[in-house]
Order: structure tokens, then C-alpha cells, then sequence
């Protein structure tokens, strides 16, 4: 069991592509790969784990308690917000998209192709 | 591609991409068993050195601040993007909606004022419990869209005037920068503090940190807020 | 110290005007120029926060800048500023945000330049991400620009999901993110499953930018859809940016470990290498618009870059880094003019475009010295990268790979002459049914605004810049001796961990001519590429073009345009690579 | 790993392919905001509770206020097209 937070991980990103790849709306696309990021967010956060520690908020703790790692947690933090622009920019896209063709569906939309 | 041949070239890719991770995590440590030493160095000399009682507050604002100065600038030009994509020249005008009941109105106008303070209290206890500038910026923001919800997108409007939080965002922003540049001016490293330290566990005590958690926090308000009012004007303008 | 400021001073308030964003470009411009002086002697290593390492365990995060990370920091920005002139007056109203937003993203090609942190490496991909997608969407009332943006963004960011997953397998085993720190912590421990996959990551994930076949589809829909000011950035730095940064986090991190097996790595660069640049040259020959057929040319390109980097020879990787000089200047100028077109003529079909574009003399002037320079005829242009390549390449023992580099070189030459001569010259058969159709384009620009004289400036500068590239004497020597520091796995680590001061060591002065071999290879290109390009433009019967287009139908049509079919061959191509690697390194 | 640990981890998972496999878009907004939640939960007994505030905040209010106004402006769209 020990390695069953990695594989979550992994499970994750190969769900989210599998969305991404089988999408038929851009909305639905965009969601999915929100899925696959936080599949880092997961794995982050896992290999930073320690066990028995506690969060690294030493309020109220002695100093030198064993707690598990912050860089990992101020890394995921950084990376929480990168996924909120992405979607943001992506929904935005998928928006015009919509309003110019009238269609979400990536394979109605072949204006670049060849 | 057809879907047939899309699903097969991924299938065949994610069997192999599992596979290729399963041995890359094969060479991990056990879960629990982080070994360091770069958390491990950072959780024993945090406190003493910064001052925050929030060892994760100390990296994102000062031991990885640059990091967040990069994240600041990210959240900057995906409002800017957005506002690009989905600007049309049409005012939005709102279809006139039903009056919303006084029932919704009251408790609108007594829960914003709670989620807003909760907000602000997330922002200025971060250094020292759980929360900080970006948690409780996006608290903030989401607390004002509350007035959408309630009233409507006319009064949500009223509430953030555009000029206001434009300035206030490109101003925290700037501000980030400028703190770090003023330090570089002053002979030391860029971002690095310039504050007296307090005693640990109170407001003041972090010194920069503080200064740079705010800047972040109203960052991440008004870019959210932006956010929000650009997507709201969209939805509310005639095709 | 220096390194900072360019990448913090861009921050400007969005109502700016263009001149201020002029004069900001131009300033980070100087900033970069000062500090590649700087680094000429000495790794430039800054700790941000004041947080210098304790005992070699790095607290914050640091710049730690070589003459090849300042010189593509200084390429972008003078792209930016070249592309900021010619956009003057260029867009409309809502044009405002877009001098802001390239401001963004030349601060995040100055950080990814500059950084010797992984994860500070990651931010920066994405700043350099998020404001490219909005820039190539710039025009949200065509539809092609959104979708061009549209699968961008997702192609990239699977990317940067690799990225994180390779830094997080790093992190949980060793504990850090600086690159020298785990560089020191990956030569101590060897080279295991871990640290393979890792490599192939974090290599899948920065290659995704360079443009590497299977990564590359999103290149040419970006490309195609960007207004021509922003590719010039794309072409001209953001894809060179992705190949620096994959070959930094190898040399940084992985060489010291990698060494006994390096002979496999360079297999797997050099054939990737070799594979995007036929694949860029034939898909470039069959286009018919304008800034798409650029675009393929990119690709292939980078793969030539690839396959110089990726022989692990300091003699190729310094020919790599002059190549990319002169391509980023020279691509940078031919995007331009076709910008110029664009604007003057209202299209980019090289079809439609048949004999209409006379007038435009400096854009004529742009495309055929620019191809000129782009194949390497003796001493202009890309010549002396190209040279040094091949004799890096033959001292590692691959130096059948000169056939590729000069094939790719004459297609795409070939191609940028074919299109010239059909636009400014009106030569050539007004149809050919070999080259894609494509929608026409609409000029995201404002009609009546823009000035041609300093369009035609910008475009002027660079070419003149790009063919010096090869003159300036002495520049060889400089980018040897910084590939030796580029590859320099254990004196990077000491300089940026344990503040050492080795590195440095008086550059000599020298002045080589360059093997006859060379020089004659330079001329058949040249030839071939008229030649080539000369046929191509005859009435030709329908047989032959079926002859050229039949084998070549299945890989165009693999550029489809659907971003679900881009992430499938993505997450091929990953898997092909990391068993590839895992395979050869295990 | 405490069985806590092992419950959440179970929930995210299931949850993420349920995200995946909502094909309609309104559907896969609600499941995924309990899939932020799930992760959420994670995030606690993961001794993340910065991290897990960012995610409520994130996943279950920025999220779906975005994508809703989105998919409203989708169906109000649609409907003017058809009439």
C-alpha cells in the first residue's frame, strides 16, 4: 500500500487525458485537463507526505516537531492557481469558439488543419 | 483520425506512459518517508529566521517568493487575456430580471459582509494559520460575485468599479515588484526582508512577509473580481 | 546584479502606450546585453531573497545565467523590441492590452532564460505559456486564431502536466529543485529507473515547446493564426527557449550521471532531432500560406537545432547556439514581411498572392537574402552555425547527419524561394494542386493604421542582423568556449552552490576560415534550393504532383487540427520516448 | 497510511473518473465540484490545510461560478439561435 498515493497520481493524469482525448466539447475538454493537473497537485503533496507529521504550522506546536514537507505544499499552491488562469483562458476560447461557429464540438471546428 | 484510430494510438501511449511512470515511482521512497532535506531544512530554521509560524507562508512569500512573483504575473496575463478575448464594443444590458425578493436581498446583504471579512481575516492571518493572499483573495472576489447572485450584475458593478480594481491590481502587482526592486536599490537581494521582526505568532511579527501577502491578496482580488466582471458582461451582452 | 531587472522591470500598468513599451523593451534589451557581458567570465548567480545555500542545500531560489541563457534573453529581446516598432499604431483601440501583453511574455522568456531553480523553470513556462495564448487569440473574431490558440494551450499544457510530474519524481527522492543541487544529488546516486523517467519527463515536456515530432502539431496552427509580430517571437525565441531549457536541465542535472551511457542519449536526441526536421521540410514545401509555411520551416529547424544540441558536442552545440542567432533574427524579419503582405495586400496565399506583392520591395528584399541566409550560402546567415555543426557532429561520430542538415535546409529554402518568387516576382504557375488549401486570412491589424516605413524598418534591421551573424570574427571562439560552460555538469554546481569562482578562462582570439568543405556544401545548397525551387514552380502534370503528394498524404493528414488527436500522439510520443530511453539508459 | 488516508484516496479517484465520464457538461460541473471536495478531504489528511483552503475556494467556488456563466451564456445562445 505504500505506493498507493503515486498511483492515484498516475490514475489521474491517464483519466484526464482519456477525457481530453475522447472530448466532444470544448467545455468538457477543458475540465478534463483540470482533472489531469491535479493529478500533480496529488503527487506533490504525496512525495512530500510524512507519516505521523503534522502540517507544517508550528502555532501552538513546539518547534521540531515532526511535520511533513511545506515546499511541496507552497508548490502545489503556485500550481493551484496556474490551473485556475488556464481554465479561465481556455473557457474564454471556448466561448469565441462557440460564438463564431455556433458549435463546441472540436470536431465541427476545422479551420486549421494540413 | 477517426475515433477508432485516435483511441487506439492513446491507448497504446497511456499503457506505455503507466508503464514508464510505474518504474520512474518504483524508485521513489515509500509514502511517508519524504527524505529530504530541503522541507525538512526549511521547517527547522523558518520560524526562528522569519519569524512565521506558517513555515508554508515563509516559502511562498519569502524563501520561494519568486516563485509567486512569477504566479502573480501568470494570474496578470490571464485577466489580460480574457479581457482581450471577450471584449465585444457592446454595453451589457440586462434583460430586466424579476425584482429580486426582499428575502434574497436580506440575506445577500448580510452574508457578503461575512464571506468578505472571513476573506480579509484568510489574508491577514496567513503568515501565522492556515490561509494567506491567495486563499483568501479568491474568498474575497468570490464573496463580492455573491452580489450578482443576489441583485444583479448592475450592483455588482457599482460595487467594483473597473478603473478601482484595474488600479488596484496593476498596483499590487507593481508593488510586488517594486518591494523587491527597492531592496535590490538598498544593497541587498531582491525581495529579501527589510522589516523588523516581532515577536512569533503575532500580526507583525514575519516583517516582509506581511507587506507581500497583501500585495497578493488584493492582487488576487481584483483579478478575480476581473475575472468575474469580464465573463458577467459577456454573458449579459446582446449577441 | 543585473538579471532581475529585466525580468521584473517589464511590470506596466495596462494604459500604456506603445512608445513606453518601446522604451521598456529596449531598456530590458540593454539590461540583457549588460549581462551577457557579464557572463562572458563567470556563471551570474543571484539568490533571491538573500537566501544563499547552507552547506550545499539551496533555501531559495537563484538566477544563475551563462552566456547561452543571456544570449537567448537578449534574442527575445530584440525581437520584441523589432516587433513592437513594426506593430506601431498597428492595432486598434483594444490594441492597448497588446504591447502589455508581450511585455509579459519577454519577462517570461527572461526568466526562463535566467532561472537555476526546476519549479522557477516551470512558472516561467507557463508565464511564457499563458501570455502566448492570449497573443496568438489576438484576433477573437476569426475563428482560426481561437482554435490555433485552443490547442496551444491544451498541447502546452500537457506538457507542463510532465514537467510537474518530472519534478515531483525528483523531488521525492533527492529532496530539492535547484539544478545544480540536483545535479550533484543525481551524479551521487546514478543514473536509475527514477532518474530516466524523470529525464524523459521533464525532456517530453520541454520539447512539447521546441516543436519535436510528435509534440509539434500545435506549432503550426499557433503559427498560422498569430498576427505575424507575435510569431516573430514564437519562431524566433519561444521554440529555441524550450530546446535551451531541455538541454540545460540535461546538462545541469542528468550529464554527470549519464556520462558512460552518452552515446544513447545522443542516439535518441539526434534521431528525434532528425526526424522533426524531414518532417518540418516536407510539410513546409506543401504550403501555400504564407506564415504556415514559416511555420513548418520552424520545425524543422528546431530539429536541425535539435540534432546539432543533441550530438552532446560543445563544437555542435556552439554551432547550435550561433544557428539559432541568426535563424531567430532572419525568420524573425521574413515573418515580417509577411506581416507586411498581410497588411498591404490583405492576404497570405501565395496562390492568390501570384505576382500582386512588386510593389513591396523591402519585404522582396526580406524573403529571398533571408532564405539566403536561412540555407547558409558561405558566410551569411546561418553559415557558420551550420559548419560548426558538422564538424562537431563528425567528431561524435555522427556525421552522416550533414545529409540531413543540408536536405532539410535546401526544402525550406527552397519553399521561401518558391513562394517569393510567386508573390514579388510573379513567376510560376498560378496553380498548384500539390500545396493545402487554406481560408483566407484577415489582417488583425487596423487598415488605415501602421507605418510601412517602419515596418519595412524592423524587418530591414533584423535581416541585416541575421546575415552578420556569420561575419562578426571571433563569435565562434566565444560560443565554444560558452558550450564548454554550458556543458560543464560539476563547475556549474561548484560555481552556483559552494559560490566558487572557477569557470572563467581568457577566451583567445582566433581567426579561422572555415573547412573548404564547407563552403562548397553552402553553394550546393544554395543551387539545390533554386533548383529545387525553380521546379517547383513549372506548370507540372497532374502525375507528378500525385507522385510527390500520395506518400505524403498520410502525414498531412495527421495535421488535422483536432486538439483530441494532438493529445493522443502526445502521450504516444511520450511513451515512445520514455521506453526509448528507458530501454537504451536501463 | 491511516485508513482515513485510504478512504479519501479511494473517493478521489472514483470521483476524478466520474468527472471524466459526465459527457454533459451542466452534470460534470456538480461532479466535479465533489471531486474538488474529495480532494479537499485528501488535502486534510494529507496535513495540507493551505492547500486544502485554496482547493475549497478554487474548486468549489471559482470553478463553477466560471464555468456556469459559461455554459449559461452557451444555452442562452442556443436558444436565441433557435428561435
Amino acid at each position: 500500500m505504500t505506493v498507493a498515493p503515486y498511483v492515484l497520481a498516475v490514475w489521474l493524469l491517464l483519466v484526464g487525458l482519456y477525457g481530453v482525448v475522447t472530448s466532444r466539447n470544448l467545455i468538457h475538454l477543458t475540465i478534463c485537463l483540470t482533472v489531469c493537473q491535479s493529478a500533480s497537485y496529488v503527487f506533490l503533496l504525496a512525495v512530500g507526505y510524512r507519516t505521523g507529521g503534522t502540517a507544517p504550522i508550528f502555532k501552538g506546536i513546539p518547534l521540531g516537531k515532526r511535520a511533513v514537507d511545506p515546499v511541496v505544499q507552497a508548490l502545489t499552491l503556485t500550481d493551484v492557481v496556474v490551473s485556475v488562469t488556464v481554465l479561465g483562458l481556455l473557457l474564454a476560447l471556448a466561448l469565441k469558439a462557440h460564438e463564431r461557429n455556433g458549435t463546441l464540438d472540436p470536431q465541427d471546428l476545422s479551420e486549421v488543419h494540413g | 483520425m477517426t475515433q477508432r484510430a485516435r483511441l487506439a494510438v492513446f491507448g497504446v501511449g497511456a499503457l506505455g506512459l503507466a508503464l514508464v511512470l510505474a518504474w520512474g515511482i518504483a524508485g521513489l521512497p515509500d509514502f511517508g518517508h519524504y527524505p529530504g532535506p530541503y522541507g525538512m531544512l526549511l521547517n527547522r530554521v523558518a520560524v526562528p529566521e522569519r519569524h512565521a509560524s506558517n513555515v508554508v507562508a515563509a516559502v511562498v512569500f519569502d524563501y520561494r517568493g519568486f516563485d509567486t512573483l512569477g504566479e502573480e504575473l501568470i494570474l496578470f496575463a490571464a485577466v489580460l487575456g480574457v479581457a482581450l478575448l471577450l471584449r465585444s464594443g457592446k454595453e451589457a444590458h440586462e434583460e430586466p430580471r424579476p425584482m429580486a425578493s426582499e428575502a434574497v436581498r436580506a440575506v445577500t446583504a448580510r452574508l457578503v459582509p461575512v464571506a468578505f471579512l472571513f476573506g480579509l481575516y484568510t489574508i491577514a492571518f496567513g503568515p501565522v494559520t492556515p490561509g494567506g493572499g491567495f486563499q483568501g483573495g479568491v474568498l474575497v472576489a468570490l464573496s463580492l460575485v455573491l452580489v450578482y447572485l443576489g441583485v444583479d450584475l448592475a450592483a455588482f458593478r457599482k460595487l467594483t468599479p473597473t478603473p478601482v480594481v484595474d488600479l488596484l491590481e496593476g498596483g499590487a502587482a507593481a508593488a510586488f515588484v517594486g518591494m523587491g526592486l527597492g531592496s535590490l536599490v538598498a544593497g541587498m537581494a531582491f525581495l529579501q526582508n527589510f522589516l523588523p521582526l516581532d515577536k512569533i505568532g503575532t500580526l507583525s511579527s514575519p516583517g516582509s512577509i506581511n507587506l507581500l501577502n497583501w500585495a497578493a491578496g488584493i492582487e488576487v482580488a481584483s483579478a478575480f473580481v476581473l475575472l468575474f466582471v469580464e465573463l458577467l458582461n459577456y454573458l449579459e451582452a446582446p449577441e | 546584479m543585473a538579471p532581475l531587472l529585466a525580468a521584473a522591470g517589464h511590470f506596466l500598468h495596462p494604459r500604456v502606450d506603445d512608445l513606453v513599451a518601446i522604451a521598456t523593451a529596449a531598456a530590458v534589451t540593454t539590461v540583457c546585453a549588460v549581462v551577457l557581458g557579464g557572463s562572458q567570465h563567470r556563471l551570474l548567480v543571484h539568490w533571491f531573497g538573500g537566501w544563499t545555500p547552507r552547506n550545499g542545500v539551496a533555501l531559495g531560489i537563484s538566477f544563475s545565467v551563462d552566456p547561452f541563457g543571456a544570449g537567448l534573453a537578449l534574442l527575445a529581446a530584440v525581437l520584441v523590441t523589432a516587433s513592437l516598432v513594426f506593430s506601431w499604431r498597428y492595432f486598434d483601440e483594444a490594441g492597448k492590452l497588446y504591447p502589455v501583453l508581450m511585455l509579459v511574455f519577454l519577462a517570461g522568456m527572461c526568466g526562463f532564460a535566467y532561472t537555476g531553480d526546476l519549479f522557477n523553470l516551470f512558472v516561467f513556462f507557463e508565464l511564457m505559456g499563458v501570455a502566448a495564448y492570449a497573443l496568438t487569440a489576438y484576433d477573437p473574431e476569426e475563428s482560426g486564431p481561437i482554435e490555433g490558440a485552443f490547442n496551444f494551450a491544451v498541447t502546452n499544457s500537457v506538457g507542463a502536466f510532465l514537467i510537474l510530474f518530472g519534478i515531483a519524481l525528483l523531488y521525492g527522492r533527492f529532496g530539492a529543485l535547484n539544478l545544480a543541487q540536483l545535479g550533484e544529488s543525481v551524479t551521487h546516486h546514478g543514473l536509475d529507473g527514477l532518474a530516466v523517467v524523470a529525464l524523459a519527463l521533464l525532456l517530453v515536456g520541454l520539447l512539447v515547446k521546441a516543436a519535436a515530432v510528435p509534440f509539434h502539431f500545435w506549432l503550426a496552427d499557433a503559427h498560422a493564426m498569430a498576427p505575424a509580430p507575435v510569431c516573430v517571437l514564437f519562431s524566433g525565441a519561444m521554440v529555441e527557449l524550450g530546446l535551451y531549457g531541455a538541454l540545460r536541465v540535461y546538462w545541469t542535472v542528468f550529464a554527470g550521471a549519464a556520462e558512460p551511457q552518452a552515446d544513447r542519449v545522443r542516439a535518441v536526441l539526434v534521431g528525434l532531432g532528425v526526424v522533426t526536421a524531414l518532417v518540418g521540410a516536407a510539410m513546409c514545401f506543401l504550403q501555400r500560406h504564407l506564415k504556415r509555411m514559416l511555420a513548418y520551416s520552424t520545425i524543422s529547424h528546431a530539429g536541425l537545432f535539435l540534432v546539432g544540441a543533441g550530438t552532446l558536442d560543445p563544437k555542435a552545440t556552439a554551432g547550435a547556439a550561433l544557428w539559432v542567432l541568426s535563424h531567430g533574427l532572419l525568420k524573425g524579419s521574413l515573418f515580417l514581411a509577411a506581416g507586411i503582405v498581410l497588411h498591404r495586400l490583405g492576404d497570405v496565399d501565395e496562390l492568390r498572392l501570384h505576382g500582386r506583392g512588386r510593389e513591396l520591395r523591402a519585404a522582396r528584399a526580406v524573403f529571398f537574402l533571408g532564405a539566403a541566409g536561412l540555407v547558409g550560402l558561405p558566410f551569411v546567415g546561418g553559415f557558420s552555425g551550420h559548419s560548426l555543426v558538422e564538424e562537431g557532429a563528425s567528431s561524435a561520430g555522427v556525421g552522416w547527419v550533414s545529409v540531413v542538415l543540408v536536405l532539410a535546409s535546401v526544402v525550406t529554402c527552397a519553399a521561401i524561394l518558391r513562394a517569393g518568387a510567386r508573390v514579388f516576382l510573379g513567376m510560376g504557375a498560378r496553380e498548384d494542386p500539390l500545396l493545402s488549401p487554406e481560408p483566407p486570412e484577415r489582417d488583425p491589424g487596423d487598415a488605415a493604421g501602421g507605418s510601412l516605413a517602419l515596418m519595412n524598418g524592423a524587418a530591414l534591421v533584423l535581416l541585416v542582423l541575421g546575415l552578420a551573424v556569420s561575419l562578426v570574427p571571433g563569435l565562434e571562439g566565444h560560443a565554444e568556449a560558452a558550450a564548454g560552460s554550458f556543458q560543464n555538469t560539476r563547475g556549474y554546481a561548484v560555481v552556483v552552490l559552494r559560490s566558487a569562482h572557477q569557470y572563467s578562462a581568457a577566451i583567445p582570439f582566433r581567426l579561422e576560415l572555415p573547412p573548404l568543405s564547407s563552403i562548397l556544401l553552402g553553394l550546393l545548397s544554395g543551387a539545390g534550393a533554386v533548383a529545387l525551387a525553380a521546379a517547383s514552380l513549372r506548370p507540372r502534370r497532374r502525375r507528378v504532383s500525385d507522385l510527390v503528394a500520395r506518400p505524403l498524404a498520410p502525414l498531412r493528414a495527421a495535421h488535422s487540427g483536432l486538439v483530441t488527436d494532438y493529445v493522443a500522439w502526445a502521450t504516444f510520443g511520450t511513451a515512445v520516448l520514455g521506453g526509448l530511453l528507458a530501454l537504451l539508459l536501463r | 497510511m491511516i485508513p482515513l488516508q485510504l478512504v479519501s484516496m479511494v473517493l478521489v479517484g472514483a470521483a476524478g473518473l466520474a468527472v471524466v465520464l459526465a459527457r454533459d457538461v451542466l452534470r460534470q460541473t456538480l461532479v466535479n465540484a465533489i471531486y474538488w471536495l474529495a480532494l479537499v478531504l485528501l488535502f486534510v489528511v494529507f496535513q495540507a490545510p493551505d492547500v486544502a483552503l485554496s482547493a475549497v475556494a478554487v474548486g468549489c467556488g471559482a470553478f463553477p461560478v466560471v464555468i456556469l456563466v459559461g455554459l449559461a451564456k452557451v444555452r442562452a445562445r442556443e436558444r436565441g439561435r433557435r428561435e
